[in-house]
């Protein structure tokens, strides 16, 4: 076995050195009722090649964004990742490394993280950031949490504009200890609806969401002035985070916290994970953050160096009274998310997000102007939007497969609003910098064709 | 013994030497305006103005103080950054709890083949088949080898698993009536425990162990009661001790109608030879970043898939995976389920290597990993027991729990024995924890490592206890080789400095 | 400046420092019988007996003391040893004459694409149509970038290349009735020119360069005859100046019936600015490993593209790359082609990576690496010849070549001026070349240096110009960093040790 | 331009230390009758990923060893290369850094190359093996040089069995030094023929491949005795390393130099390099080697550590009489060499070259049965073999590819003698571990369906 060194001698060279007589006995305390008396049912281990083949052959059995021209958002983005970020985070240093506990031989993460945090804080013009959530969802609960301390109050309004999966996850998060949620809905420009009715002295925070689900841009200063009115929390939830490179930073709104999804920074779709879990908030919340945090010290000598900090916020010092459970972060994925900013730059980001947003808006008017179909909401976008399409979803999405697209995705799905009219569906499409302009107008060219689709998917479009 | 500080840089019986490595300041530090490490191809032509699709009021200026390097600078930044960690690929990473295996190379290329890396989440089903076949495989063979009916795949490490499992039992009392007020812990229990039964609403009562080190029998039958919704407990323990009588305690907790949670953070000692569910545990989660070597990053990402009996299966988070014919599928009708803990299906990049890694394993495999991982632990703790203080001194499974009562005579404590190892070479146990053991040292060997990488290490740590006894100050000291002396972790948490400012001093 | 052989460990202010590394033994010292780091796919039922197949006469029993490891010593081994080596991904490598610019890292993203790394070269041309083209593309783009007719990209590196075009001149010569004997070269030239001169069956005469540094003009006026097949030149010299009278040389040497071959090993100095061909030359190699950023790989793989006047494609080697209408084609009918000097179609690997930075880098991009090339070398220049002594004072090209002069006073010598640089953090220059400058310290900064960093090496340089005259034994004694301080290179010389042996002493 | 740092003040600021008004003043030494007045013609530079789809698009145009069943050898073979081969040998520590000439700050390379030189030797039962040379042909032909040098002599005699692209690159590296080649041809079971005439006093070398280019392992123990009794050295070439693992060691056979290629030690095929040469003698001749030689020594503290050494034979030391022209060699394929040979190890290299011997000889019976086909040589083979196909080659090539295969190889391409009846043909086939016998099994079935070629494909068998 490749990855076990043990040759029999060295066996049993310790075996004498332990004074067993055998590797079974070292087994002795585990009862005979419960030993598995027989071997696994699984396969024998396979060599190296067959391994790669077997799992070649399953990733061969999907479409993916670099076998289809893709168009599809909604809280994971296709974009280019530079080389460099994949060969600067797959470094061995830093993959096969531990939480950097031990920070004189972990100086590497640490100035990483330091870095990522800082980044993320130049960003969302935020104070603080921490060393990485989970993901976006579950980021997005732990601020409810982290309000609902703050604040002593249970209840958490959420904008319908927020990712339904996002929204699913704060429920689940929330009810376990007397929290609550309730979700107010959007305006016929695809904007949060009037929240005046929503908001009161119970609520701990307001969540939005910009770009939202839809992919437009809130409004957020007034949202931010009607949660403070009310002594709530802003929680600004980002899903996709080069819209940070252009649009006004939340901490200059007035955010209180930004909870969000960081896979557009540099790390892969991989069927929605790992992704990595953004949060910054202001200095003065510190104490009631979740997740680790890096910070600059000094060593005997007076150099600069990073150590993790504030771990009485944590679980393996305060156990039940920890800010969070949370332990192994995403690590990786931050250093990823830090590379791909320090690669981007200022100016790089910007321009990005330029590209994203001029081109998303090219498709846009494009698929206007096609007849039948419509554009529903009036408000800015970014790199998605919502179009209402004159047949249903699923014929849709199959003839755009055939023709090598993958995308958009059927609002339907989560919004019952999106489906009253079975002969219609609201399609999300998304369009980055991975969409260049001909693969835009093929997909225009193949929207257009779809006006033959009722003879000869006639069978289809009866279930 | 000679002092590692003094010039002996490259001494070639030691694996621990000093040698040339680069400083780098932080990558603001680097920045100079106008460089760029990017490319983007140029825009089309025809595009609309950006103020006609924002308008300006939306819109920022920029981003105050984000750098601008050149793609040269980033890569050596990160070259030289990379130069002040250790690693599993450098050596040995006996960290406690943590099962720093070796990561297999292979498992890299395996996550990183497009049909994997590049597939989103939302694609129709019949475009991801390979996924899906992959999530149902990985779940049957991880039920295989816990012994529960089913897994959910989505918890993105092992304290997500503990608090879905944790919900999943809350759910199913709730559904019965109660969902009791409160949860039962040993002393010796990992944080998580405790902050993720906290998280599901539970109010903590922790059981102090017995003199064992084991789950005492008699405090459990008199604090388990009906307002107690479930023991969490982990199996090898965190002395690297086995349960003896997990079939009483099971017993116990679930004849007053309260479930028993296996933290399976633990599972490398156990594969092929026992099973939580042949236990009559209800549920477990596995660190698939610990038993299935997926790569630890550094602090993550992992994945904590959650197994459960029957019971605890309607109330499974969505969506959950099912095989029709030869057909995959996520069925999110879960009427009962307890929701999402998170977006999407889980860490798949993390289940794709832990899955990778069990076909390259196999049946064998994985029990002779186990086998070699508990005897390497022996071994460990057979050489050293005579010199650092081992509490429990039974046999135990994966890993060993020392202590530095013999050194503290000294004036030599658990963390300066971690900072001298560094400069033997190796990275320190896990330290202070179990927190049942006094200056604990946890070490856990895993399976990946030889006998002469074990005979190195623990040749550094005699030659440890003699210093302590000789030339105290040179521990107390340490370390002295890695890029800084030891750090004040004092002064980080006092005066804290979580980010760079443009006026930050260098 | 304080000692840096002080445990000044990290130092943050410099960029060299002193840290934790480690030892590892030779592998075949970390062998065990029965380890292994391999795993085949299991043999196929019903195969023949092996000596049914391979008498027994005709095979080995075993391989003697080939080693036995394990996967994770094998990846620790490797790890470790990267630990020891200082590259371009690490800081400033200013080797003259190597252009050790920074390699991207897309491109090995490139070559490791099935359709390349997989292909093999005997696959018929219809089944290989991509990689022609690319051959095809790269030609045409290096024929534009050095001005000549024709490319031939078989050899494998630029010696490989520079026999190969004196074969192609001797070829002509052969063809005109007169191969003649004799070679001409300035005593500037590097090694390989006269060695490749002799290979091809020339005697080298070597001309004294002028108080310019440059070629003399009179010298070669009356040493070119009638007997001399050609003059090698390297343009811009190895002491990085340009050779003014180019075309005057040319002249000569042609009107008595000679080439002149233009070692292209500088060619990152000319790019978008002059062409060998413009000049007159007759043939010429590149170093796309060092020119066009393929990695040197600790020592190779390169490669040495010829690019040829008309007069000489007759004589190219097989198969000459053709394009057809819209298909490419392998011609290997050349009834004049001297042959082959290697393999198959040159590196491909290598080719496909220049030709990746090509594209990259593009018309103004090429250019503007030769203009900021050439600015560094002088603002180095600029900066340290104050301290360092410059033979040549003149506008240098891409690289500039000091002495030591200066420093001798003190008792300390370029290569200990290079053994310090170490302690500083940087890679020394190339030392002791050219030969015509004693104690030469030729410097190379290339293109992909910021300012920055060569503040940072000329800071480093003015120390050790102050510590040489403060304390020169701190230089003598250098370096006191590295893993291993000055290694004895008579003793390897005298008593070698060029392989281990079973009981070689550790 | 993301590789270049400089800013314009960044060059401002250098001209004025510099005392230069501008860039263009720095190349006023070159005289502008020789300056390119004009922009070079080539496009401007690309993005990243717009590199990436454009060479992305070039290799896709491409068939390979991943995209066929795949059985072409000669020189070149498809073996499986282990994951860690690529991870470790990728180290850009490894493979950005120079020769090293610096030993103190380039012990990796030296270390990983000391130890490639050391496993050769026991590779191939030679007493020392240098640190590279280019490719298996040039290798070749420096093992001409090498021995006329050490003879004084200056034919070389060559069995054709050696591959017939070494033989035309040891004609072309002889001919200007007064070096002579001449060729012997093979017997009836594909072994090299009796060489009682060719072998005299003024041959220095005699060059035998083994397994030779037909696949077929020569019994070499006589012909090194009929070189030596004649004063000639021996020169056995290899270009199927794996071979190595079970045959017989040269020196244990007596040979003087191992010459060849080490392609198969886990380098990719790359359409045919970078490769390795290899290179080894005996100890008395290591001042006639070629190429970089890597030794031990010591350093101030007497611990142990590597150099470049024995440099007085190389160009850069000895100029006109240094033993070979090279500089530049192969370092990283070396290495990558080294750790594929440390990762198969003395077990592993043995089992894979048997497999391959077993996998082969199975494909060789198949292929016999069928009807029509014959194996023209009888003496054992390695992992190669010739098979007489009754069909024109282009054709059975065609037919093969349109199921799948690439291979055999048209030995009738070098070997008039294979080509002289115009409706049958040699092909070379070859069989590695990455050859499942279902895919030989394949192989054999469409060799079966080859008989229906006459009527469809008609046409092409015309030409
Ligand atoms: C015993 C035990 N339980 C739970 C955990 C938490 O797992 P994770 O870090 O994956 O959240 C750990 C991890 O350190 C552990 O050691
Ligand atoms: C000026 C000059 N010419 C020729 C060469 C030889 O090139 P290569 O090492 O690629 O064979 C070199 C390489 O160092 C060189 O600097």
């Amino acid at each position: 076995m490749r990855f076990i060194p043990h040759t029999e001698a060295d066996v049993a060279a310790m075996l004498a050195v332990i004074g067993a007589p055998d590797v079974e006995s070292l087994f002795a305390s585990i009862p005979a009722s419960v030993r598995l008396g027989r071997e696994l049912n699984l396969p024998q281990g396979f060599s190296e090649a067959e391994t790669l083949s077997h799992l070649g052959a399953l990733a061969k059995n999907n479409a993916h964004s670099a076998s289809h021209s893709f168009f599809l958002g909604a809280g994971v983005y296709s974009h280019y990742i530079p080389s460099v970020v994949n060969h600067l985070a797959s470094k061995p240093e830093f993959s096969t490394s531990y939480t950097p506990y031990q920070a004189e031989i972990s100086q590497g993460t640490l100035q990483a993280i330091y870095e990522y945090q800082t980044l993320l804080c130049q960003l969302t013009g935020m104070d603080v950031a921490n060393a990485s959530l989970y993901e976006g969802a579950s980021a997005t609960a732990e601020a409810c949490l982290m309000a609902m301390r703050l604040t002593g109050r249970h209840r958490v309004v959420m904008a319908k504009g927020l990712h339904p999966e996002y929204r699913q996850v704060v429920d689940t998060y929330l009810r376990h200890t007397g929290g609550e949620t309730m979700e107010v809905g959007w305006d016929e420009d695809g904007r949060v609806e009037d929240l005046s009715g929503a908001l009161n002295e119970e609520t701990a925070a307001l969540l939005v969401q910009s770009p939202n689900f839809f992919g437009v841009v809130e409004d957020l200063a007034p949202l931010v002035q009607a949660a403070h009115d009310k002594g709530a929390l802003f929680v600004h939830v980002v899903t996709e985070g080069i819209s940070l490179g252009l649009l006004k930073a939340s901490g200059d709104l007035g955010a209180d916290i930004v909870a969000g999804e960081g896979q557009s920074f540099g790390i892969p779709m991989s069927f929605g994970g790992p992704f990595l879990g953004l949060f910054a908030t202001r200095e003065a919340y510190v104490r009631q953050m979740p997740g680790r945090l890096v910070g600059q010290t000094v060593d005997t000598e007076g150099r600069r160096g990073y150590v993790l900090t504030a771990a009485t916020r944590e679980q393996h010092i305060r156990r039940a009274k920890a800010t969070s459970n949370i332990c192994t972060n995403e690590g990786l994925c931050a250093l990823r998310a830090a590379v791909y900013l320090s690669a981007l730059g200022r100016q790089g980001l910007r321009e990005l997000a330029v590209q994203n947003a001029l081109g998303a808006e090219r498709a846009k008017k494009l698929i206007q102007e096609l007849p039948g179909f419509e554009i529903p909401f009036s408000a800015p976008t970014f790199n998605e939007f919502v179009v209402k399409v004159p047949f249903p979803a699923a014929e849709v999405t199959a003839r755009l497969r055939q023709a090598g697209i993958l995308g958009g995705l059927d609002l339907g799905r989560w919004y019952p609003e999106f489906q009253k009219d079975p002969g219609t569906s609201h399609l999300l499409f998304c369009v980055t910098e991975e969409n260049p302009p001909e693969a835009v107008d093929v997909l225009v060219g193949a929207l257009r064709g779809l006006k033959s689709l009722r003879e000869p998917a006639a069978e289809g479009s009866t279930r | 013994m000679k002092d590692p500080a003094s010039p002996a840089r490259g001494r070639p019986d030691r694996v621990g030497a000093s040698g040339l490595i680069l400083n780098e300041p932080l990558i603001f530090e680097r920045s100079s305006p106008g460089r760029q490490a990017y490319s983007l191809s140029s825009s089309p032509d025809g595009l609309a103005e950006l103020s006609e699709v924002l308008p300006p009021t939306l819109c920022r200026e920029e981003i105050p103080g984000f750098p601008e390097v050149s793609e040269v600078d980033l890569v050596r930044h990160y070259t030289r950054l990379a130069g002040w960690n250790y690693s599993v690929d450098h050596g040995f990473y006996p960290l406690g709890s943590c099962t720093m295996k070796y990561n297999p190379k292979v498992n890299e290329d395996v996550a990183a083949m497009a049909g994997f890396a590049r597939l989103h989440p939302y694609q129709e089903e019949e475009a991801c088949q390979g996924a899906l076949a992959l999530l149902w495989e990985l779940d049957l063979a991880l039920r295989e080898i816990t012994g529960m009916d089913r897994m959910v795949l989505q918890p993105t490490a092992g304290a997500q698993g503990e608090l879905t499992g944790m919900m999943l039992i809350r759910a199913h009392l709730t559904d019965q009536g109660n969902p009791r007020r409160k949860v039962l812990l040993p002393d010796s229990a990992h944080g998580t425990n405790p902050a993720s039964s906290t998280l599901c609403g539970y109010e903590v009562v922790e059981i102090k162990s017995d003199e064992r080190g084991l789950m005492n029998l008699r405090a459990l039958e008199t604090t388990m009661d009906d307002e107690t919704a479930a023991l969490m407990l982990t199996n090898p323990n965190t002395l690297g001790l086995f349960e003896e009588d997990i079939k009483a305690i099971c017993q116990i907790v679930h004849d007053r109608g309260g479930f028993v949670y296996c933290d399976g953070a633990n599972m490398n000692a156990l594969m092929g030879i026992a099973r939580m569910g042949d236990m009559g545990m209800d549920v477990v989660q596995l660190n698939l970043h610990k038993t299935f070597s997926t790569p630890h990053g550094g602090g993550g990402p992992g994945a904590g898939p959650v197994g459960v009996k029957k019971i605890l299966e309607p109330y499974l988070p969505v969506p959950v995976i099912e095989k029709r014919g030869e057909r995959y599928h996520f069925n999110y009708d879960i009427p009962h389920s307890i929701g999402k803990v998170r977006s999407f299906y889980g860490n798949f990049g993390i289940l794709v290597r832990a899955y990778s890694y069990i076909c390259s394993m196999g049946r064998d495999g994985l029990k002779r990993a186990s086998q070699m991982a508990v005897l390497n632990a022996n071994y460990l703790c057979a050489r050293l027991k005579g010199r650092y203080y081992l509490t429990y001194d039974r046999t135990c499974m994966h890993e060993c729990v020392l202590s530095d009562k013999h050194q503290q005579a000294h004036g030599v404590r658990t963390s300066d024995i971690a900072k001298r190892l560094m400069d033997y070479g190796f990275h320190p146990p896990t330290i202070y924890f179990p927190l049942i053991v006094k200056g604990a040292m946890m070490i856990e060997p895993t399976e990946t490592e030889s006998r002469e990488t074990l005979d190195e290490f623990i040749e550094a740590m005699l030659a440890i206890a003699d210093e302590a006894e000789r030339a105290p100050g040179l521990i107390q000291s340490a370390p002295h080789f890695p890029k800084t002396s030891r750090l004040d972790e004092v002064k980080a948490a006092r005066e804290p400095v979580l980010r760079w400012q443009e006026d930050s001093p260098p």
